[in-house]
């Protein structure tokens, strides 16, 4: 082999590449290994994984083609990109599915092998695209994926359906060679995951070489890529994704407050992860119960709060909306619990694999009665693990359910991870109490939380439920005075909780005239495109909330420093509903809810279209 | 299994039980004496410091419970008692945890969490107060209301047919089930005794009068001219005996029980049908069970089955000990440290 | 029997009684007759039910204490009164529960007989307040009610305990003797009643006239009292309570519809009433079906609807969370259904028997997704019948699920209620789709609606669910465009309804400087509170909301014309945080959650604050 | 009861019952064979214009099937597929109700409508589509997987005992219970058109195949080599045969259900267990439902019982029609205008 040839080597400053193909393709796969090797060789990275509610829909249609979006760059980036450079399409349907998305000029490698009248047909073309001209203004890469694979495979031992499947690792190889990357990282994987089946080893590396050297040894690429690694802050760093991060957030918080975690949960995508996740982790005592439904998830999850464990419960919006009573109870009996609510595509079932952020009024809102909760929202994977550890603190200081909202963009999508210092990490240390002195079920202490004495403590027998109790004595009360000042106590100690937590920060252009403000999984869209912004000459700042309700303390002085405030959100308006009643301000919307995170490009126009000519 | 075979660590009394909240109960209610009997029971069964015991209930009358027990005690939401519960055991397996349920409460809107709850063999009691009608709400028809049954909802009578509790619980496979009465005092106590005393879920109905909605539902089986005629009691290894003077007895034939005159010098004692509460097989209980739904039989009441297996709170605790072992206790650093991981300098 | 004989005769203009004794006493039924009494006798009236959450406590104790209220007048009244005038104790336990409301020298009527040591300590009483002066500054009438009773029922075979039972109407014979009433409907009631216990007619009838008669004859009643008829527009009457309108509300629409009425439904307080109600109109080829549980209330109703029922669910506040997801399912679907929650203390399970307005913000915002519903409220007990047909025109017409709002105090309170023309109900008829041409599950009208096209129809097979669909066709989409065209529709076909309701009427003084906002069972306090301050030379304006999610289209408008706004709310500003949401206008807060209706007095002297000194 | 005693009218075919949907299941999923064989047992079961046939469904693999039978579908949300039926049902008793479910959708979220809905004897069809698996939501257990099952969310096995839900099926009343296999078709087919035959709520559990999370679960039930020997096909009045050639038979000893070879000489067809479908008794059914349980024993299949009671729909349409005879048809004017009223002029 003669490696790096004659073939040219560019520099290039980040780049987007797609993978797509048949859901049983394994594109999703492909995705994580480049992410891994990219995040390893230490560029910045951004990841959209992007699959049909279908399982595995016939293979050959457009319903069933996963992708798979990965964004990477020497320079900080924060989103999966807008449109992507390079598409690697394993099918028509993928093409047909993937091509409106793709830059101009953009590169199209194809499994050329795949382009059969039959599949043709399945992805609905009348003509081959390839042929046809419909291709014009792209490079297009014709490969013959699957056949070469079958050949790099001949003579092991597999059969013909088990060698198409190591494909995949073929164009991933071919990726590898385009993006000059180091094959280490997925040889490992590949190792690892088939310890048990050293045929599959071997198909497996094989196949990915033979990506590699066909790139090398072929005549149709004439030049290579190159991204120079990002220059992160230092440490060790590792690639996550929103749900795992959420899930060692929880695993932490748990070891450092020194209660056992109980998590008690139903399946729903995007969330169920986070679930299966927890459930690897037996040998800290996590206890995660399946549970028969999701109300059975978060009454489990109340039952473990009061006999004093750590108690959570994941889910995702339908799921959140059959945990509302339950979610009541929590506020009515003062117990520390966390709600994890992984948003998608509603109302109802809606969009499953996609994200949303639409749940926010339900949150904050979707209970009978005065029922005030701690909301807090996450804003990139790896700020799930630090929001997941707030999550609990609040829930565990103030004797509250805290509601912690992430979506399926950010819980699937992944970034390059700096891991915290074990020192650093805060302390969340609880005192039960034990004294029977001066104890009652409703005493308050400073932060108006209750105290939480557990059963197996001595002579501190005590019952609560869901009916109104008296204050400080915890007896049922029906006295009208009470229940006023019980819904009054209620709420605020929910606003104390503004106390408590970090006061906004401005970022951008702090003199600005407007104000970008958003929350949740939007975070990177709008930082990138208050950067661009600011590059092209506009002056324009940005704030974004990860705590909801309530809102911090400086968010009414900071919102009024501002002549013109944008809210971009993945709803019709929600976040810009409660400033607007919170704060008394006008505010410009940008909504736009297709199932996707916001385009830089959207919000980009939309500044300018506020801003236009402001730039000089 | 008597409650004999218990070394008592501990000597608490009834009164020790008594929380100091006031009965709300209708007067006249059963479920005076179901609380009376569980807190006469408890000093028996009970062997671990009382702070070890916790009450848990939906909502409805019956569901006050836990207030008038002085242990610890959650008052729930309607129908998420055995939800609730087994997050408190799965939480702390130390604690004897019990569920104080109504007939809505659990069969209605909590029959999900009450068959997963048995099938799962979580180590809770569960005693339903069935007094065939919503107590609390004021007289609306329940699941095990009778078919034909004038409520306030039914006007011209209800359409449905009821559950028979315990074959629904049969049918989800709980590993201990049993019935009583709530006048039937000395019945009731060993039964709470026999549930308290089991490992995994205890299901024990207890038939309960609501002499405001539904006055008068279990007469036959309490009033002293016609219970004996109408209950009988199953005691282990004993002949299926009832009437006044056990004059009449139960065969199997087939499938099918046939009640018999003792008296007549056709059959005697040894012709009957005798009980064994750990027959594995559920046909035995299935048949017995369903007595209730064969004109002129008995009721029956005491155990119908009582079987052993892993709980699912010792499941769960046997998993952790073992992954343990096999993985070592938790480091969270190599957790967050683990994958592949690489500096920035 | 020499009536009148003496006794002086007071003429009145309005009078609030409050009887109060035992859960076992009898009281709603004695406040119910009383309230038939004085409405046919051609009273305005208002009455407010208020019992334990227990049935029934043991006898004697003062959480075992059920009361009635009501407020008769000879002019127009809304509510059912701040303080009683009079007081009924059938116990110690009734008086010291009461006693702190009653009117400063108001009369108090005891049943003296059962103010032994036993009852008193029951009650909490260390010594007998009959005696001790804390009476003092009361009319204090002592009546051995229940000796007296046993003595007129002599000869009769009941038992004690029967006997005892009747005491009731020994003291409704004394009010009615009171206040001048005739005892003719509450005689037909006992016939009709106990048409198969005769003795028991003959009981009842005997204590009914034994306690006018005593009235009569006693010394200790000086002057007797009297209410002239008010003043109501013409018509024939009856009066009504909000459930009992709500449930005929809805059997109306079936029958103006064409449609039968489908009612899924699982008992709570204190909406159990509407599925009691119901269940009696089988003879409509109404079906009520008692789920399981709240879901399974609402998804047969979905299911109905799919059918082409007229489908409601009928539930209160925590049924209300328990339904949330499937009012998504609704949405979804966009099928007609209406949902009917009785709001009622919470969170959680609250005050169950207690008045409350704080399910609004979850009626509007409490489901994943976006998720638009509309939302209306009754403002009366008859009220409760329009709102109930006008949610039944708007689910029909829209295609969409439909939330009416009621509460505790207005479902179990009654009024007057003038019976409609019934040629003047209106036609709610509906053309189900059976043309092939054109159909799709998923086109719309001018109304922005979807055909209805039931099973049974030929040729229309289609199928529906809670995945997004795409618009036009109906079949699953996951596109992104077609997504947010679809949240987009659905939101802007409940916006489009603000075209078809009534614009708000101002009522007062139009060019006021202060604006009273309320919306649902409010109207009554917050009316009689402007009025008085009218009365006393201020100006004041009040609208009242009845159509929320939309607000009616001149609301915008109407709010900008005031100076300042006070909303009173028996929450913590749910209404005041969406207006000031969708109309950046301050408003002034008065909450007061007390599970009880908001008092005239307290609204009014919010107001004196406001605009102190401004009557001149 | 064979189809035949029906008079047929309406003369579909399969393709009739085919929507113009693309299937969007996996490649190799069981799911298919129980799709074509519904479209192939349709014709002779639906005996009425087809737009009168509904299909119902909750969320999970299993209940897109709505979307491929070209009848009235309604795709549910997660577990409520027996209520939205039920609804479809009583509202309109005209119509022919079926529900596609999973064993997620029926038995974990959906199980008190399931239970409830058995209860109360809707006249509905369930069909279960039992993959002992969460396909959907990608391999977590379900409440039918097996104890020790490694799956996404038991990667260290799970713990819980699963239902047989059969048995919960008999505990929760239903009239008519059977099971077939995704790959067994003419069996498959033969059970449709029993349930859809039945008047009340058919219970029917198929066995599938999820080849992408859960393969190979009813291998030994479906292998050329091993069903026989592992599969028994209940058949009214026939004695329980088994066996790649018909020897081995089940006798009843007692409740004990034994295994004899009618190969030795020792027994023959004449000393085995005959089955009786109509058989009242819920024993029959629990001890052959039992043999699931019981190692050794083959799984049976067919129908487990079928007994018949008067409808939901139908107690509701009576009720209906008895109260219009005694009340008359309703009169609104008459409604609104009782009580005491009287005239203000
Ligand atoms: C979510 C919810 N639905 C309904 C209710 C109303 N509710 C309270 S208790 C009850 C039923 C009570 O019946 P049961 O469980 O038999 O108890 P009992 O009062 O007869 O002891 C109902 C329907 C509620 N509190 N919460
Ligand atoms: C309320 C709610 N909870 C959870 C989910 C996620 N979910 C969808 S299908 C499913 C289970 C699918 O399993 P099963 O019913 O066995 O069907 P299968 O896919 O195996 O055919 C789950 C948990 C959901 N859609 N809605
Ligand atoms: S209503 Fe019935 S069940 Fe409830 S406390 Fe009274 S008598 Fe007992
Ligand atoms: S995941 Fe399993 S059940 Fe679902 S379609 Fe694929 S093979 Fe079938
Ligand atoms: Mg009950
Ligand atoms: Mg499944």
């Amino acid at each position: 082999m003669e490696h790096d040839k004659e073939k040219e080597l560019l520099e290039l400053k980040e780049v987007t590449i797609r993978f797509a193909g048949d859901s049983g393709d394994g594109m999703q796969l492909t995705g994580t290994q480049f992410s891994d090797n990219t995040a390893w060789v230490g560029n910045d990275l951004n990841t959209l994984p992007d699959y049909p509610a279908e399982i595995r829909a016939p293979a050959g249609t457009i319903y069933g083609v996963s992708g798979f979006q990965l964004h990477f760059s020497s320079d900080d980036i924060h989103t999966p990109g807008d449109q992507p450079d390079v598409l690697v399409a394993m099918n028509p349907a993928a093409l047909k599915k993937n091509l409106p998305e793709l830059k101009p000029g953009g590169i199209i490698i194809l499994n050329i092998d795949a382009f059969d009248s039959k599949n043709l047909s399945l992805a609905n073309y009348t003509s081959n695209p390839v042929e046809d001209g419909s291709l014009k203004g792209y490079q297009v890469f014709q490969v013959p994926i699957t056949s070469m694979t079958s050949r790099a495979l001949e003579g092991i031992k597999l059969t013909p359906k088990e060698v198409a499947r190591t494909k995949n690792f073929f164009a991933l190889g071919l990726m590898y060679w385009l993006f000059n990357r180091p094959l280490d990282t997925t040889l490992n994987w590949i190792k690892q995951k088939f310890a048990k089946r050293p045929e599959y080893i071997e198909a497996n590396e094989k196949a990915l070489k033979a990506g590699f050297d066909f790139g090398d040894n072929t005549e149709i690429f004439t030049s290579r890529y190159a991204v120079s690694p990002a220059k992160l802050p230092a440490g060790i760093y590792r690639n996550i994704s929103g749900n795992e991060a959420t899930a060692l957030g929880f695993l932490t918080a748990s070891v450092k407050s020194g209660l056992p975690l109980f998590l008690g949960s139903y399946p729903i995508t995007p969330a169920s992860e986070i679930l299966q996740y927890l459930s690897e982790y037996k040998h800290f005592g996590v206890k995660t119960f399946q549970a028969e439904d999701e109300i059975a998830g978060i009454t489990t999850a109340i039952g473990a709060a009061f006999a004093g464990n750590l108690a959570i419960t994941s889910t995702s919006g339908p799921g959140l909306s059959l945990k509302s009573e339950a979610i009541g109870l929590a506020v009515m009996t003062e117990l520390p619990i966390v709600i994890i609510d992984v948003q998608r595509g509603g109302p109802s079932t809606g969009l499953p694999t996609k994200t949303e952020q639409a749940d926010l009024l339900q949150a904050a809102f979707g209970r009978n009665g005065e029922s005030p909760v701690c909301v807090v929202a996450a804003r990139t994977p790896s700020h799930c693990f630090d929001m997941a550890i707030e999550a609990s603190r609040i829930a565990l200081k103030y004797m509250t359910p805290v509601i912690l909202l992430t979506d399926g963009y950010i819980a699937n999508g992944s970034e390059p991870w700096k891991l915290p210092d074990m020192e650093n990490l805060p302390d969340l240390k609880v005192n039960f109490v034990t004294q029977k002195e001066g104890y009652y079920p409703y005493v308050r202490n400073e932060n108006l939380a209750r105290p939480w004495a557990i059963p197996g403590t001595p002579n501190l027998e005590h019952r609560i439920g869901g009916l109104e109790k008296s204050n400080i004595y915890g007896n049922v009360s029906y006295d009208p005075e009470n229940h006023h000042e019980m819904v009054t106590i209620r709420r605020q100690k929910i606003d104390n909780i503004r106390n408590d937590i970090p006061d906004l920060e401005i970022e951008g252009d702090i003199n600005a005239e407007l104000l970008v403000v958003g929350w949740g999984g939007t975070y990177g869209s709008i930082k990138e495109a208050v950067t661009k912004a600011r590059n092209d000459g506009y002056k324009v700042a940005q704030i974004h909330f990860s705590y909801i309700c309530p809102f911090p303390k400086n968010t009414g002085e900071v919102l009024s420093k501002y002549k013109k405030i944008l809210v971009p959100e993945i709803n019709l308006g929600q976040l810009a509903y409660m400033l607007r009643s919170e704060f008394l301000i006008e505010v410009i919307q940008y909504n736009l809810v297709r199932g996707l995170p916001l385009r830089v490009s959207g919000i980009l126009d939309k500044i300018l279209e506020i801003e236009g000519g402001n730039n000089g | 299994m008597d409650s004999n075979t218990v070394v008592k660590e501990f000597n608490y009394t009834s009164k020790d039980f008594a929380s100091d909240q006031d009965v709300r109960w209708c007067p006249g209610c059963g479920d005076y004496s179901i609380l009376a009997q569980v807190q006469r029971s408890f000093p028996e069964i009970i062997n671990k410091p009382k702070e070890n015991v916790v009450w848990v209930s939906g909502i409805g009358c019956s569901s006050r419970f836990p207030y008038y027990m002085n242990t610890y005690g959650f008052h729930g939401i309607h129908g998420r008692a055995p939800a609730i519960a087994s997050g408190v055991k799965i939480a702390n397996p130390d604690l004897d945890v019990w569920v104080a349920t109504g007939d809505g409460d659990l069969l209605s809107i909590g029959g999900n969490h009450f068959i997963h709850t048995c099938r799962k063999n979580v180590d809770i009691k569960i005693i339903l107060f069935n007094n065939r009608i919503y107590g609390l709400t004021k007289g609306q028809y329940s699941p095990t209301s009778l078919k034909g049954q004038v409520t306030k909802t039914t006007p011209y009578g209800s359409v449905d047919y009821p559950f028979n509790p315990p074959k629904l619980a049969l049918g989800a496979e709980a590993t201990f089930i049993a019935r009583s009465i709530d006048r039937h005092a000395k019945h009731l106590q060993e039964m709470i005794k026999r549930a308290g005393l089991h490992k995994g879920t205890a299901f024990l109905e207890v038939f309960q009068n609501c002499n405001i909605f539904n006055d008068g539902a279990f007469d036959l089986l309490t009033d002293k001219e016609t219970k004996d005629d109408h209950v009988i009691e199953l005691k282990h290894g004993e002949p299926l005996v009832f009437g006044k003077n056990k004059d009449k007895g139960i065969r199997l034939e087939g499938f099918n029980p046939v009640i018999v005159d003792l008296t007549n010098g056709h059959y005697s004692v040894n012709d009957l049908w005798i009980h064994d509460e750990f027959d594995p097989s559920p046909a035995r209980a299935s048949i017995i069970m369903s007595f209730d739904e064969i004109e002129g039989f008995p009721t029956p009441i005491g155990i119908f089955r009582q079987i052993f297996k892993e709980t699912c709170d010792e499941a769960i605790t046997r998993q952790i000990s073992e992954v343990k072992k096999k993985k070592g206790e938790g480091d969270l650093k190599k957790v967050l440290y683990s994958g592949n991981t690489w500096e920035v300098k």
